[in-house]
């Protein structure tokens, strides 16, 4: 729940501290950057739909990532496409954080073992905030990762940096 | 010092020179064009600050108003000149492309 | 309607020694073996000719028959020397209803086989397809080039029985 | 009218205008545009069946708030190609534009930012500025999808100006003014005397206008929303061929303002158009302050009006937002051309006839 | 610091006007991540030159790797979008090979599977459609209806989007008991549902005028590129696997295959595919109506033989997966494991006959006929 | 001229028509399920995170020869003569010692195949869903119930066994070729006797 | 006293300046880690290939050019339609001709196709092999 | 100095800064959007003088119509980010002292001359005035401006549909 709601519930004066609203408003409105994979994709869009409904999170697909938050890699990362999903998790302005969902993203699934063209693991090449277990993850799972990710900002400080620039762990 | 018409004048003046400072220095046909309108422009201010400042009434402004008009139709015709004068050149301008880029 | 048999006779008619021979041995399926090199011909007789006409390719499949000698290197792995790399062609007429299955046999240290993009478009990417997994060359392609794999992916095609994977792509790791 | 009471209170014009300025802003574009993106998405939500923002305070009232406070703590990317003064400058612009319109706009016979005699042809006059505005953010972007975007808005804003000032053009024949004051002050009273009924014409005359009028209602109505880019026309956006336009590239603050720009010209213009058909800020029913007496109640429920008509388009605009699928672009101007000025050229004759009876 | 380049493939024809402008692989109109490349003049496109790929996930590679029922899972996550299908397709494929007959039941059981599964992927297909052309509403309410069929399946085999629940030779669960009925519910709400869809959207004149007489495939060009199913049907065709390549027990159901008519514009164009479609939803409707009245008793798991283990040999089935032919060529060479599975992928050849369609045509138009022919990565990419 | 009218007629019904729908819907109820407050009822065969009931398996590895994507990770050790590992709910003896059993849930695709061949029922998929974590590493689930130190033992036990045996063997060999004569009898296999009870 | 205009121009001073102070506040919390990646243009992904401000072929652009022609004509006509009515009949007729005139000359450009935007004819993708390979047959047939 | 003249000042600053970037900058769209600033200076100027609607028909016509066509025309014409604006170095100079020399006379004489300062007060309801005198004295001239825009019409169409 929300600071406000939280504020609202307990009927405390509300002596909102600068970081806690802050937190609150980066955890409240995380726009996703609209983009699917795989599968996962599928679930991800179930997810939006009316019978889970991603905007009640406040969550609503931006098609460009210079205006969106959150990236959710939805399904399975080749060596071709982890390029490209560097390049936009690089291209999403700061603050921004990962949903890795499904066990392609978080290590390749299936493939981890034959597949000579899946990257095992999105990690290797973005930082990845939460791993949603799945394949695919139902929508509620995935609506629980995102719960998830709303916890660790709500603990986040403004005044310790969040992240700088990353190198995949790949070397 | 109170404005009056004087300062319309030269502030026109300038603005004619300008434009005219651009038409004689620019070769593309786009910049003549901006030119052009400057020059527009200044002779507008003019008119109008003469039917401010004189006595003809609103004449002036009327014909700012066709000036205005005139230039639109200018416009669209010199730009559909420049267009054609492009599709059947196209090439004409390519040993000046290239570089500058900031 | 025509059985293979029957077509596999009316071909060899026309192509004689193209037409390798007809395969009834194998369970479940029948096929034609030609010859790699006159393939595109042969496809474009049998689009062709009246009471054929194969208008649609079904499928176009590469496969690594792996028949060549295995032998081991150091670390274990395997490499195939000699033997054929194989296309079979699922074709069929969808105005006479018939289908018929055709295949193609190609040494693997020089693969190639002659492109039927001319009769059936459809063949294109199949055929793309056939060379990015198995290194087979379509001749007379109009753009061979990989197509699922990156096109700067150098380690081989992948789906040869003895491909191995690289140790690192572009810097990432390949292996898990 | 608020200016004089202000400059009265205040003694000095400068300050009481400023302050008459802040006012639609913080009065009115700001709150608005928070409970219009709110309301998109909660409209939105229950025509599709699901519930929209749920989880910032009561039913997500306080969603908008918490989108903009995180706004504010986006990062701001200038990305290299950029043409970076052009970059920062666009959204200044295009938010000056769609503001200024507001200085013209009547929220109540108190509360006018300008009384300019010439307020619907400046409100058209200064969309240039938006269209300018925008064709610099695309080019600046240096980005394929800004690029086409901004052209594409450009193209679709100034043609849909032609039967926007036709049909304008009509309501000046009809009532012989340009202010916006005057023109809801014309159509005082009853709805009846709202221009889409015949406006205070009487008799044959009216009647006959009002099929011409309820048409010319419908081609403005259409033409401003391709002027806003809403959905059928909203192509210099869509999402699913150009990414999100013009403002692909930016982000952080710089985006919220083209973000409120666009909310504030949707008001805008249904604002606009209820001030011209639909009597503005005037009490369809007569003012409940008249009959009482109470004189001070009368611009509070003037405001009242205005809002709920301007609220009233924007929600039309929604619900078709929500409806329709989009033009392409050529059929967007094919649908200018072939039906919009021709059926106001017709308008704009019939009424100068009927005008003249 | 690790490099990455992307290298891209240049045609050596452009000419400087032309711009190329990428359309993907993070497009939100793609469905998935296919990347084109639209070579523009201003807004016309000169040339669509499709890269694919991005999802390629070694379908093949692995399958030598499985064992026959293991290969199950992975048939699923090909054409994520008819998962049911595709295992279908494998099923009937590896019981050709294997020479086994499966009892009634399963038969009727796989059928209904298939088609509720068939009415899912269209859903998709239909409301990823209206939100290309711009319409949102209407996606919304398919993935509504959808949901429907996915508390079906998952109820079912506890899966909602794959299911390794067709075997080879049987079912992994038997129906739920509760299975008949709400199937029954879910057909009589979903009719009217169609109804509103097609006020909606398909009606709509703007949709139409965005649809109709955009991107038409001629019959020729279509039977030669290969394309199969909703598509080839919108071109005007009556070519229906289960007519006209008979497999499992359709031919026990009274059903029609509708075709593109023409109705609003050219035979064969977006409009038709996308109206095949909706058409096809009712079809499949009627199939599942009957199958569920004839349903016979039994079991489903008596067939599933213990230790798979095909006779060399080979074997190339197809089936009408809801984007048309889904062939399985599986040659085995007498052990555990295939020796090679390749998948004939509808979406894979329609995807081929794309860049012809989309010449001369305009940006958004592309995303039209993107979404007209339906395509899955997945399956694409393998 | 008709069709100009017509479809001008057309456009205007049709869009009135779409938005008399969705102003309908405007007042149907959502179907929203409002999950963290509202958790769905899942349905019983709902194949989520699995779940190994360790008293029962019998480290037969059935399961992770089963698995396509080899996310289970066996390792048992053989118990020693005299240790009883008590039987299974179904009746079934135990004779190993399962030192590892983990899966990947990182890697796992929720298929259900291992399901099936177990013998004793003992791995099955449950309905959780909510288990996602920060760090990947804890995806890992590790079933075993010995404590590390348990398992230590257990191998330790095995080897010495297993030395044991070597030796014994080696005796035996040696007195086989001692006396070829008589016929040794073997070393008793591990199998026949279970009849402790249960360390546990 | 500040006239009409006076208070527009505030107006926009005053947008101007909450653009300014709202960017600039933002300014004080927003990070800023610009590194090379994360400024490169946004395309999908994918690396641009050129730059878009090219040579830009617009043909269909040329439609917002005999906008520009409309938009002056209504704007003359605006004097004329606040003041036509005191001249009665006539001075209907002289706005009405000069509309006319106009629509004249758009129901020439209707006719001349002009109002379209200007398209090449969509060609259906048609089977060029089809012929090849009927000239293949005869080859073949010749042959045989 | 009153506010009007620190007004009039900064709208002829404006107009004559952006418009001297006009012809001297180097990158030619930036040129045309100096022009929207010369352009917005210049209407600014005109209501400062009393022409209000001229002024708004400046904005409609130049800054909504005349300089986006200019831009597209840009666009359509030019590979923009090579300048390619042929500021030829033979001419800046010939032409910045011609031109400043012009600028000179010009200006001496406007300074010398001792203008007839008619009337002062802005006029009022300029409009109506305008449509009176278009319809009356001008109306030829009205006329004659719809065929001549008739004309610019069906010739810039028909030109660029070539
Ligand atoms: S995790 Fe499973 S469902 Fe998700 S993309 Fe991978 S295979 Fe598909
Ligand atoms: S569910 Fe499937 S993938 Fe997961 S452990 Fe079992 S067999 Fe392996
Ligand atoms: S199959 Fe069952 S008993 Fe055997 S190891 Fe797996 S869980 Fe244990």
């Amino acid at each position: 729940m929300g600071l406000l709601d939280q504020e609202f519930t307990e009927g405390n004066i509300v002596i909102a501290k600068t970081e806690d609203l802050f937190n609150w408003a980066r955890l409240s409105s995380l726009w996703q950057v609209g983009f699917g994979l795989a599968c996962c994709a599928i679930e991800m869009m179930a997810t939006s739909a009316s019978h889970y409904d991603f905007d009640r999170f406040g969550v609503i697909p931006r098609p460009s990532p210079r205006q969106s938050d959150v990236i959710i890699i939805s399904g399975t990362v080749t060596f071709k496409m982890a390029i490209r999903i560097k390049r936009l998790y690089e291209q999403m302005p700061d603050p921004k954080y990962v949903i890795s969902m499904g066990s392609c993203s978080n290590c390749g699934g299936p493939y981890w073992e034959h597949g000579y063209h899946v990257l095992k693991g999105v990690d290797r090449v973005i930082p990845v905030d939460v791993y949603v277990p799945g394949c695919p993850p139902r929508p509620e799972a995935l609506l629980e990762g995102l719960l998830k990710l709303q916890e660790k900002i709500r603990n986040e400080s403004i005044v310790k940096p969040i992240r700088s620039g990353f190198v995949g762990k790949t070397a | 010092m109170e404005v009056t018409l004087t300062h319309f004048l030269i502030v026109s003046t300038l603005l004619f020179s300008l434009g005219i400072y651009g038409i004689v220095t620019r070769k593309n046909a786009i910049m003549v064009l901006m030119g052009i309108e400057l020059i527009l422009n200044a002779s507008n201010i003019n008119f109008i600050a003469f039917s401010r400042f004189g006595n003809f009434g609103l004449q002036g402004q009327l014909f700012a108003l066709f000036v205005i008009v005139l230039a639109a139709a200018e416009a669209a015709i010199a730009l559909a000149i420049v267009l054609n004068v492009y599709k059947t050149f196209v090439n004409v301008n390519v040993d000046e492309i290239d570089e500058l880029r900031d | 309607m025509k059985t293979a048999e029957e077509i596999f006779n009316q071909l060899k008619e026309k192509f004689g020694s193209s037409i390798i021979e007809l395969r009834t041995d194998k369970p479940v399926e029948s096929f034609i073996v030609i010859n790699p090199l006159e393939i595109d011909k042969i496809c474009s007789f049998l689009h062709d000719e009246n009471d054929l006409l194969f208008d649609s390719l079904m499928n176009l499949s590469g496969v690594d028959d792996a028949n060549g000698t295995k032998e081991k290197d150091e670390k274990g792995l395997e490499t195939i020397k000699g033997g054929t790399l194989s296309v079979y062609y699922h074709i069929e007429s969808t105005k006479l209803k018939h289908k018929l299955t055709l295949k193609t046999s190609t040494p693997r240290e020089k693969p190639e086989v002659v492109s039927v993009t001319e009769v059936w478009k459809g063949a294109d990417w199949h055929e793309r397809e056939a060379y990015d997994m198995y290194g087979i060359v379509f001749l007379n392609h109009p753009d061979l080039r990989r197509i699922l794999m990156p096109y700067d992916w150098e380690f081989g095609y992948p789906l040869r029985k003895d491909y191995k994977n690289p140790e690192f792509y572009q810097g990432m790791k390949v292996p898990y | 009218m608020m200016y004089d009471w202000l400059y009265n209170l205040t003694g000095s014009e400068i300050l009481a205008m400023f302050i008459v300025s802040l006012l639609p802003l913080f009065v009115f574009i700001l709150p608005f545009a928070l409970a219009a993106v709110l309301a998109e998405r909660k409209v939105s939500a229950h025509m599709q069946d699901r519930l929209g923002p749920m989880r910032t305070g009561y039913h997500g009232i306080l969603q908008t708030i918490a989108d903009i406070i995180k706004l504010l703590q986006k990062e701001d990317l200038v990305p290299h190609a950029t043409d970076k003064a052009l970059f920062n400058f666009a959204p200044l612009l295009v938010f000056m534009g769609s503001y200024a319109a507001f200085a013209a706009i009547p929220f109540s016979g108190f509360f006018i930012g300008s009384k300019i005699d010439l307020g619907i042809i400046f409100i058209v006059g200064v969309t240039g500025l938006v269209v300018a505005g925008i064709l610099m953010a695309g080019w600046a972007s240096n980005n394929k999808y800004s690029l086409l975007g901004a052209m594409r808005a450009a193209a679709q804003i100034i043609s849909y100006e032609i039967p926007t000032l036709l049909i304008i053009l009509t309501v000046i024949m009809l009532t012989g003014t340009l202010s916006l004051y005057d023109l809801s002050e014309m159509q005082t009273a009853y709805f009846w005397n709202w221009l889409i009924l015949g406006g205070p014409a009487v008799g044959l005359q009216k009647i006959l206008l009002i099929p011409l009028m309820i048409l010319g209602f419908l081609i403005i109505y259409t033409s401003t929303l391709a002027e806003v880019n809403r959905t059928p026309f909203d192509i210099p956006e869509a999402e699913s061929e150009l990414v999100s336009g013009y403002h692909t590239e930016y982000s952080g603050m710089k985006f919220a303002m083209f973000f409120l720009a666009e909310y504030a010209n949707m008001f805008a213009v249904s604002a606009i158009v209820s001030v011209i058909f639909f009597g503005g800020y005037q009490s369809p029913f007569g003012y409940l302050g008249n009959t009482l007496g109470w004189t001070w109640l009368v611009p509070i429920e003037q405001f009242f009006w205005f809002t709920a008509k301007g609220l009233f388009g924007v929600f039309v605009q929604m619900w078709l937002r929500w409806t329709l699928p989009r033009f392409r672009v050529d059929q967007l101007m094919a649908f200018c051309w072939k039906y919009l000025i021709p059926f106001s050229f017709v308008i704009l004759l019939l009424v100068g006839l009927i005008t003249l009876m | 610091m690790t490099q990455y380049s992307i290298q891209n493939t240049k045609d050596s024809k452009l000419k400087t006007e032309e711009m190329v402008l990428n359309m993907g692989p993070q497009h939100p109109s793609t469905h998935g991540v296919l990347r084109l490349e639209l070579v523009l003049d201003g807004e016309i496109i000169k040339d669509v030159i499709p890269h694919i790929g991005y999802l390629h996930r070694c379908f093949e590679k692995h399958c030598e790797a499985m064992t026959y029922p293991q290969v199950i899972p992975y048939t699923d996550r090909m054409d994520y979008l008819a998962s049911m299908y595709n295992e279908f397709g494998y099923a009937v494929a590896m019981e050709r090979l294997l020479k086994i007959e499966v009892p009634e039941r399963v038969d009727y059981i796989r059928v209904i599977m298939g088609e509720l599964q068939r009415i899912a992927s269209h859903l998709v297909a239909i409301g990823t459609y209206g939100a290309d052309i711009g319409a949102f509403t209407p996606f919304l309410f398919c993935f509504r209806d959808r949901e429907r069929i996915l508390h079906l399946f998952e109820i079912t085999c506890g899966a909602r989007l794959l299911y390794n629940y067709i075997w080879i030779g049987g079912l992994s669960h038997d129906l739920h008991p509760d299975f008949i009925r709400l199937t029954k519910e879910f057909i009589k709400d979903f009719r009217p549902n169609v109804k509103e869809l097609n006020e909606l959207l398909s009606y709509n004149r703007i949709f139409i005028e965005r649809t109709a007489n955009v991107g038409v495939l001629p019959l020729e060009t279509a039977i030669n590129y290969g394309v199969s199913g909703p598509n080839l049907r919108g071109s005007g065709m009556k070519w229906d696997l289960r007519k006209d390549d008979p497999y499992s027990i359709y031919h026990k159901f009274d059903y029609d295959i509708p075709v593109g008519k023409g109705e609003k514009g050219k035979v064969g164009d977006c409009w038709d595919r996308y109206y095949v479609r909706v058409l096809e939803m009712e079809e499949s409707l009627k199939i599942i109506e009957q199958a569920i009245e004839q349903i016979p008793e039994g079991d489903v798991t008596s067939a599933i033989p213990k230790r798979i283990k095909p006779p060399e040999g080979q074997i190339y089935t197809r089936v009408e997966n809801p984007r048309g032919e889904l062939g399985y060529f599986i040659i085995s060479d007498g052990s555990l494991n295939p020796a090679r599975v390749k998948v004939r992928a509808p979406s894979f050849v329609t995807m081929q006959v794309f860049g012809e369609l989309c010449k001369g045509w305009m940006v958004a138009d592309v995303v039209a006929i993107l979404g007209s022919v339906d395509i899955v990565l997945g399956e694409i990419d393998r | 001229m008709r069709d100009y009218i017509y479809n001008f007629w057309q456009g205007l019904y049709t869009i009135l028509v779409g938005m008399k729908v969705t102003f309908r819907h405007l007042f149907i109820p959502a179907v929203t399920i409002q999950y963290p407050s509202v958790k769905p009822q899942m349905p019983e065969r709902e194949r989520n995170r699995l779940y190994v009931n360790m008293d029962d398996c019998i480290g037969c590895d059935q399961c992770a020869r089963a698995c396509p994507v080899n996310c289970i990770e066996i390792e048992t050790v053989k118990s020693i003569p005299g240790e009883d590992l008590g039987t299974t709910s179904n009746g079934k003896k135990k004779a190993l010692w399962v030192t590892t059993f983990n899966i990947d849930f990182a890697k796992c695709c929720y298929c259900q195949l291992c399901v099936f061949p177990c013998p004793t029922e003992c791995i099955y998929m449950t309905d959780t869903y909510e288990f996602s974590e920060f760090q990947r590493e804890n995806l890992v689930y590790d079933f075993v119930t010995l404590t590390p130190e348990e398992r230590i033992q257990k191998k330790k036990n095995f080897e010495e066994m297993q030395a044991k045996k070597e030796a014994e063997k080696i005796a035996a060999a040696k007195k086989a070729d001692e006396d070829k004569a008589a016929q040794a009898n073997k070393p008793a296999e591990t199998k026949s006797d279970n009849k402790e009870e249960n360390k546990q | 006293m500040l006239t009409e205009f006076g208070k527009i121009f505030v107006f926009i001073l005053t947008a101007a300046l909450f653009v300014v102070v709202a960017i600039y506040v933002a300014r004080l919390l927003r990070p800023k880690r610009p590194t090379f990646e994360k400024l490169t243009t946004y395309e999908c992904g994918e690396n641009p290939e050129g730059s878009p401000w090219v040579k830009f072929n617009i043909r269909f652009y040329v439609v917002a050019l005999i906008f520009l022609i409309f938009d002056v004509e209504v704007v003359l006509l605006i004097p004329w339609a606040l003041v036509y009515k005191e001249i009665g009949i006539v001075g209907y007729l002289i706005g009405a001709i000069f509309l006319i005139l106009l629509g004249v000359g758009m129901a020439y450009e209707w006719r001349k196709g002009d109002l379209e935007w200007a398209r090449p004819k969509i060609k259906e993708p048609t089977l060029d092999i089809i012929k090849s390979t009927e000239t293949q047959k005869e080859e073949l047939k010749t042959a045989s | 100095m009153n506010v009007y003249d620190l007004i009039f000042y900064l709208f002829a600053a404006l107009t004559l800064l952006s418009a001297f970037f006009v012809v001297t900058t180097r990158n030619i769209v930036r040129a045309a959007f100096f022009l929207l600033f010369t352009f917005f200076g210049v209407a600014g100027i005109y209501v400062l003088l009393g022409a209000d609607f001229v002024a708004i028909v400046q904005l409609i016509v130049y800054v909504g119509g005349i300089l986006i066509l200019l831009i597209f025309g840009v666009m359509i014409t030019n590979k923009i980010t090579s300048v390619d604006i042929k500021a030829g170095t033979i001419q800046t100079l010939p032409a910045a002292i011609g031109v400043g020399l012009f600028t000179g006379i010009i200006g001496a004489v406007i300074l010398n001359t001792d203008w007839f300062i008619a009337n002062s007060e802005m006029p009022e309801s300029t409009l109506s005035t305008l449509g009176k005198m278009l319809l009356n004295e001008y109306v030829l001239v009205f006329e004659l401006l719809g065929i001549l825009l008739l004309v610019a019409l069906i010739g810039a169409a028909s030109m660029a549909r070539k």
